[in-house]
């Protein structure tokens, strides 16, 4: 246990330094002997600790690097080509500099997160005290798996969490620094770090969530979190309304407190995009509602509806400042980190802040309390609500739209802009002759970017246009999706662990990130939709986690309605925010702690041994956009989690890829016997780039696959692999031979076929391993 | 002007680009003294062009050079269909084993020599061959794509639809020729 | 006074949380008296604290952007073209990212220094006990002026550094989220950011020297630090000879130990490059010499003379290990920032990794301790010295030399590819036909870099053509550079601060950072040395501090033993390494406290516009390359202090530039009257990059400028500005006007002429301020 | 192919690229109608070319265009001799005023409509057009060193001395006309 700033008044104490009379102590650690677990061999690990482990990892899976530039504009050196075999003038080669932009991507990702739980543990020490205790709900005894796992601490309060990140922060610097110019020349040592970075950002999120949960009372890993509303067809907007979007909840909260305090809930639509948007709902859902993920911000914010804009950290579009101003709504920033050059008017009396805005002498405000913004906000678009009627109330007509789509020049700077290639010219072109369905059809598609908008030199509103065009479609979304869960309980852990482990459950599949979707977001609805169905263990958070509640079934529901919420076959969670991902990976480390009673703490690599070889989980984050999402899933890798990417992912420009035709790379020990013996190649790839939905399917029930499957287990993640390649491809896979270890593991139904393919490929049985890549858990050698 | 750059504006390339297939004619012998040919193709194929569907053209120009597929699109069956060999082998993966210069090919009978590409998106094409412009320096890339291909080592010019249809019409048929 | 990890043990003790019993306590802080000092305004200031200092600089130094590259790729949204006014798909524009990316580069920089001064202290701290006192030696009252300038920590001993690194550490991380994809959308808010990350960068930097210096005996502020020897020439080679390359001396200094501990001294060379070379011969100036600065790393090591190369971290070539193979030279590296995908030998036995290096077994080992370094690196070059013979004594020949040349196929890759655009094929091809001068003749512009022999077509070794053409040259290399004396001491700061700030002493110049230089080394030099001789304060450190001493008088004598070391006008001092730079910045800050009697502790604000307004230093990189070098650059920014930058600064992508042509910009408060009341445009500009050398000369001069210069000190200025500006261009600057405050302030020999120009400008006497840019300090308003 | 290329080959920019100046007339005829011009001019124009040095050209140019000339280079003497419109204003310094709408020039009559440099480092000047390029829009920028600017509104290709002097004498001659 450790506590900071702790003061104790000492009469006189013998220390080191001689007798001290009358000082004051301020005590940072108490060495109480509660917390039982011995110490494990890598607590708080520099970035060297773990690197023989990761250097296992990276010796199967194999970089595969895509250079996304071939130049480095890094130090004045440069310009330096380092296309086809050329060095930079510092000496480094394309592979060396392409792992170094991986290693700079994570440390922005994990740096977020640490300075975001750094400034939110401030917060909620300033605001609970720093004895507020971490409290994760009933059931929950492994309150904190991944900081226990990496740093050893057990966190009881607050300010327990304030030496975890002491360590992150400090790992953080470290890695960066490793980024300079003229010093690693390894691309696998970048690779290294950047495992390192990715660990280090699971624990800065833990950090980040379970504060908030503990304090702020958020859903404490509950099964049955509340649904809440999501879609701009839930928002009132005959109402005052508030548009929040971020990534640190205090200013959205504080807007719900005013409320309450004031008696005004349900007078007033609070309303939120990305995860401020989840964490105000864990909050309190019933006071707010989603409006959907990233993507949204500018459909949302230019029907006009929102009152006020409060926005603070993360994902965040930086010119949502102007967008503000177009539709007369009132801007709030909250964040050091996003200042938009903006006065600070922190200092000022609430009346004259609320004056300035109302009438228009400000129409943009930086407010670094979070009570203050509260009220600010609150009152401002009670006052805005009823004079920005107009703004509200316009609905783009099909006239509009066509006279708009009149003035298009045809220079193709749309369709040369858009991220995702969408016909967007053709489209505006068919409007210009009265057929306005090609551009709805782009709704789906449209990831709200602006670019095309940027591009074009008719200055045409296009994204408008579209939106405009999907006009009712739009106005109508209004959906489901339950509230963020938190953690998993030790008492579920119990229970799934062995149909997990052993194969039965065949797979945890985690639907992660942000909404850069190449194709839109029906496709991870349907994935999702799929393997719950399979009775997978289906996860979501952050971004994902909305969209996959933005479509239905025949009967109008969403997937949050049909499926349930506990840690269980079948299943559809949603953990949080994208600070909730570690209850994700820490699910995993608690099926090797709880369930097969691994030692956890400062015991990294035996647990993410146990992982990679035992815990079939699987992440997909099929939008993937930013450097957070690369960290989060390095963070995965370590531990030994696969994860999925969508198309726009090969943009992280590098692969992690195993090679199931090449057998030398799968031997693994067998910790019975400490004999090297063949695992089969499972799982295949640590960080892979899916083409097509059909292909990730596919890719994600064969991820699930572990050395340790029992026959049972494997036979069943067989079938469904075999099935839903069968469904798309209309034949067997053709690598059946390399999982089928016995004939116990072919699934029955699928017997005989199975039987003669393998005999065609001159199969033969392999013995089922206790499977470790690390010597030192052989536990009898022969 | 624009005919030569990248399709997605931004995508620009470093200090080398593709040259221009400008001729079906000269593309089909550049491709016919290729050497071992492997494809890889995305699920775009599926696209429909006002005869037939681009996965035919791919099917025909395999068929012609003998050229091996891998796709994970949903065109697998009906490159099976034609007795083609394909193998369920995503672009990503298919790119990296041909960095590998041990790699001995969907038939074990070798590496290949060439490097055709079709049909994903245009970004994910554009990284592929980033990857293996640097990392597989003498494997010749090609894009058949209607998209000029910067980092290929051949690629052709922006086209209409239209005008790309020409192009795979009479490339197949100098192929069979 | 700040300590941590005392442990105290206390029988019963009173506390917030009850009574506590036989606890053991460690303790963070005690809460001594004898600070006497009050806190100031802003201890540990974050990112929004000092903003608006930041703001009422950048309101007058106005970002110049040059986007050095037009695309934005750091998140799978991109490639997004932000050209000519198009926004990025998460809404930033062009000048946001251009800041963005400086903001990046400042981060890495800050956090290169913050990590090497953690992984420093925490080494000393190991060796020499955390109560190892903080000691600048005699005189040196202020031990730490950037720290307790912006921490309010007055570190007595090594422990309480840890203190002042753990807010360092949580500033970086908190600078580099800002840099996440979709949060800040203001250029002037990021170039705030880019100013707290230079702040805080001084801090670390100055961490990393105070430990070194107090821990390891380095020269203790001292103006008669030892001469040491510079230069190729300086080696003998005839002994066995070790390389030591980066910034991280333990290493170096365990290779100087062992040496010593085994009566091995003059035995063995110690040869370094870099601030390692530095470091190491603050150390022991006896028993290291320094080869020179980074450009040196490749014309080295290809002479074949080391048998042992040991990087550490920072500005070493990635390559190295390479370059060491071809020599035969063993390779060790020593820092987990630079693993080179070696495998760790730090735990196995001496004789093994020698016995194997010595063999060959292994080429390259990576050792993380420095006490294991220090006796492989010797003993391997002992053994391998003999063996070596061959590699050492090759010398190229003339015809090999033409022999090579005549391979060349004019492809004209090598010229463009050198980023000095030397005429490199020429070169060459008049080598071929059997002339080497022009090969010689880019010996002196030529930094080594490699990138021409990368894309050589033929591959020529290039470099070493032209190294092997100037042989003669290289090898008698033989130079003095006076050993880095770190601070300045206080009674130092005593007897020129009056002179500084009444502006007798013209200015502080100081040339620190890298050596890409555009034309050659020779310019810095002859920039110290015409400063020196006008009786300026010339200081340097870093590899600048090594270029300026590489050149001789007629009488073949070294600036720096012709000019003293003393902080006073007319010296040549060496302050030491990069870390060193804090010695310069603080000695501004020193002035300003010491000398003027401001209040230092946690006081920035106050002390940087004292700076900005009295203290006439400029900084000059002219070959600055480095992440770091723009990290430092912006701590002297904040501070006040201009930078100018050579050609090649241009990379680093905006300038900082005032606009004397518009006379609203200079206006400052008169801290006596509270008026506003023009004060010049003095300092001119804050970032600013030199096309020639020239131009660089004239504008040091004008730099030095300060509003409150007095009149004798403002003609003292002038004649040196007019002197040289007239020497180069022949006639009268014509901003002479701007700078005249009185008919006092005109140099008295230029008197008349003077006279004559101000009244064809219709000049006008004008006050001459007590000015500050704060309006808190004006006294008295009237 | 290289002529069109940055002379420095990574110096690759992005989505637009200067136009090339083919022929001393054109160039002239482009100069002529540009409007107001600044030369921003490095020292580098003290290099001298087969008859004269660089600087008398840029001297020659200045002349017939009226043109200003902000330098540091020590050509600056040289330009003050011949009686022309010169400033001590660094390549930096004058950029940054270029991209303020509201500056009056060297002689206070009014904002430029158009930029020529010459004899910067090749990188600086690089560096000079995509500030100018991104921040002073409005702007003409033209490059007449022998080297390609891709950034510059207008560009010389990459030249031989020779045929930039070829080049810079009928530019004068056709100034002059
Ligand atoms: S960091 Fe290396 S590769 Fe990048 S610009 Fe600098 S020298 Fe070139
Ligand atoms: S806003 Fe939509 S249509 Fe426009 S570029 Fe972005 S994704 Fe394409
Ligand atoms: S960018 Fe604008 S003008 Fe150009 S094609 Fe698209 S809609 Fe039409
Ligand atoms: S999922 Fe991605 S886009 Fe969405 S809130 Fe999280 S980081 Fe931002
Ligand atoms: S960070 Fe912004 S500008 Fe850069 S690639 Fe991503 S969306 Fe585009
Ligand atoms: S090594 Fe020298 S000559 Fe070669 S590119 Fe670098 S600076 Fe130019
Ligand atoms: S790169 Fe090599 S072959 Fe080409 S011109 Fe230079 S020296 Fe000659
Ligand atoms: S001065 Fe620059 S190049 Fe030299 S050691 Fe310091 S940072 Fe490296």
């Amino acid at each position: 246990m450790s506590r900071k700033d702790l003061y104790v008044r000492v009469k006189e104490a013998a220390t080191r330094l001689g007798v001290l009379k009358d000082v004051e102590i301020a005590v940072d650690r108490i060495l109480y002997e509660e917390y039982e677990e011995p110490m494990g061999p890598t607590p708080m690990p520099s970035i060297k600790d773990l690197r023989s482990w990761d250097l296992t990892l990276l010796k199967r899976y194999k970089p595969f690097y895509m250079p996304f530039c071939e130049l480095c504009c890094l130090c004045t050196f440069g310009k330096c080509d380092l296309s086809m075999g050329k060095r930079g003038a510092c000496g480094l080669d394309m592979a060396g500099q392409q792992s170094r932009i991986v290693l700079l991507a994570c440390c922005i990702g994990a740096a977020t997160h640490a300075g975001h739980a750094k400034h939110l543990v401030e917060y909620l020490i300033e605001r609970y005290g720093r004895d507020c205790p971490i409290d994760m709900g009933e059931g929950v005894g492994v309150e904190a798996p991944i900081t226990r796992l990496v740093t050893g601490i057990r966190p009881r309060t607050l300010r327990d969490l304030e030496d975890v990140l002491e360590y992150v922060s400090n790992q953080i610097v470290h890695l960066l620094s490793c980024t300079h110019t003229g010093q690693e020349g390894s691309a696998l040592d970048f690779e290294s770090k950047v495992l390192h970075a990715g660990m280090v950002d699971h624990v800065a999120m833990e950090v980040a969530d379970i504060a908030q949960i503990s304090a702020m009372g958020f859903p404490k890993s509950d099964p049955d979190a509340p649904l809440v509303d999501l879609g701009l067809g839930t928002i009132d907007k005959s109402k005052p309304v508030i548009m929040v979007v971020g990534h640190n909840v205090p200013s959205a909260a504080c807007i719900v407190d005013y409320l309450v305090e004031n008696g005004l809930l349900g007078q007033v639509e609070v309303t939120g995009l990305c995860c401020t948007a989840h964490d105000v709902t864990r909050y309190n859902p019933k006071a707010a509602k989603i409006v959907g993920p990233i993507s949204w911000q500018i459909r949302y914010i230019r029907t006009g509806i929102p009152d006020v804009v409060v926005v603070d950290e993360q994902c965040v579009r930086t010119n949502l400042i102007e967008e503000a101003e177009k539709i007369g709504a009132a801007f709030i920033a909250t964040s050091e980190k996003n200042c938009q050059g903006l006065r600070d008017r922190t200092d000022d009396p609430v009346d004259d802040i609320v004056r300035d805005l109302i009438e228009g002498v400000e129409k943009a405000v930086l407010i670094f309390e979070p009570e203050k913004v509260g009220e600010v906000a609150v009152r401002v678009a009670m006052a805005l609500a009823p004079k920005r009627r107009s703004y509200k109330e316009s609905k783009a007509s099909r006239e509009r739209i066509i006279e708009y789509a009149k003035q298009c020049r045809r220079c193709m700077n749309c369709v040369r802009a858009c991220p995702n290639n969408l016909p967007v010219m053709d489209a505006v072109n068919a409007a210009a002759k009265g057929d306005l369905k090609p551009l709805a059809e782009l709704y789906e598609h449209c990831i709200g970017c602006l670019r095309c908008e940027s591009a074009c030199i008719a200055d045409l509103p296009i994204h408008s246009l579209i939106v405009w065009a999907a006009d009712e479609r739009f106005r109508d979304e209004a959906f489901k999706v339950r509230s963020g869960r938190g953690a998993i309980k030790d008492t579920e852990i119990r229970a799934v662990g062995g149909p997990i482990v052993f194969g039965e459950i065949p797979g945890v599949v985690a639907f992660v990130g942000c909404a850069n979707y190449a194709y839109g977001g029906r496709d991870i609805y349907e994935m999702a939709e799929e393997f719950a169905k399979r009775r997978y263990i289906v996860v979501a958070s952050g971004c994902a986690a909305m969209t996959i509640g933005m479509y239905r079934d025949e009967e109008g529901k969403t997937l949050y309605e049909r499926f349930p919420g506990a840690f269980d076959a079948g299943a559809v969670i949603n953990v949080g925010s994208c600070v909730s991902n570690p209850h994700i990976s820490g699910a995993a480390v608690k099926i090797a702690n709880i369930f097969a009673r691994r030692p956890l703490r400062a015991n990294y690599e035996e647990i993410a041994d146990y992982v990679l070889n035992r815990v079939g989980a699987v992440g997909v984050a099929w939008g993937a956009m930013s450097q957070k999402a690369a960290s989060i899933a390095s963070g995965f890798w370590r531990l030994g989690v696969p994860v999925i990417v969508g198309p726009h992912g090969s943009k992280y420009r590098r692969a992690l890829l195993g090679r199931k035709d090449r057998e030398e790379d799968w031997y693994v020990y067998d910790a019975r016997t400490g004999k090297r013996v063949y695992g089969g190649p499972a799982p295949e790839h640590l960080f892979y780039m899916a083409e097509n939905k059909e292909e990730a399917m596919v890719m994600i029930a064969k991820l699930c696959m572990r050395p340790s499957d029992t026959t049972k287990g494997r036979a069943i993640k067989l079938s469904h692999y075999i099935d839903l390649y069968r469904r798309y491809y209309g034949e067997l896979p053709d690598d059946i031979h390399l999982f089928v270890r016995t004939l116990a593991d072919i699934p029955i139904t699928m017997k005989e076929e199975i039987l003669a393919y393998l005999k065609e490929k001159g199969w033969k049985e392999r013995p089922i391993p206790d499977p470790t890549l690390l010597p030192r858990l052989i536990r009898r050698r022969v | 002007m624009w005919r030569t750059e990248p399709w997605l504006k931004a995508e620009v390339p470093g200090t080398k680009k593709a040259r221009v297939l400008e001729k079906p004619g000269l593309a089909a012998s550049m491709l016919r003294r290729a050497g071992r040919v492997l494809m890889i193709v995305g699920h775009r194929v599926s696209e429909a062009l006002s005869s037939r569907p681009v996965s035919d053209y791919v099917a025909d120009i395999a068929e012609a050079l003998n050229a091996h597929i891998a796709t994970t699109s949903l065109a697998y069956r009906s490159f099976r269909e034609r007795g083609l060999t394909v193998a369920w082998l995503s672009p990503i993966e298919a790119a990296h084993r041909v960095t590998d210069p041990d790699w001995m090919g969907l038939d074990g009978k070798g590496c290949y020599k060439a490097v055709v590409v079709m049909g994903l998106p245009y970004y994910m094409s554009w990284l592929i061959f980033s990857g293996l412009k640097n990392f597989a320096m003498n494997v010749r890339t090609v894009s058949l794509d209607r998209f000029y291909q910067p980092h290929a080592s051949w690629s052709l010019r922006n086209l209409t639809t239209e005008e790309w249809e020409k192009f795979l019409d009479e490339l197949v048929e100098k192929l069979k020729a």
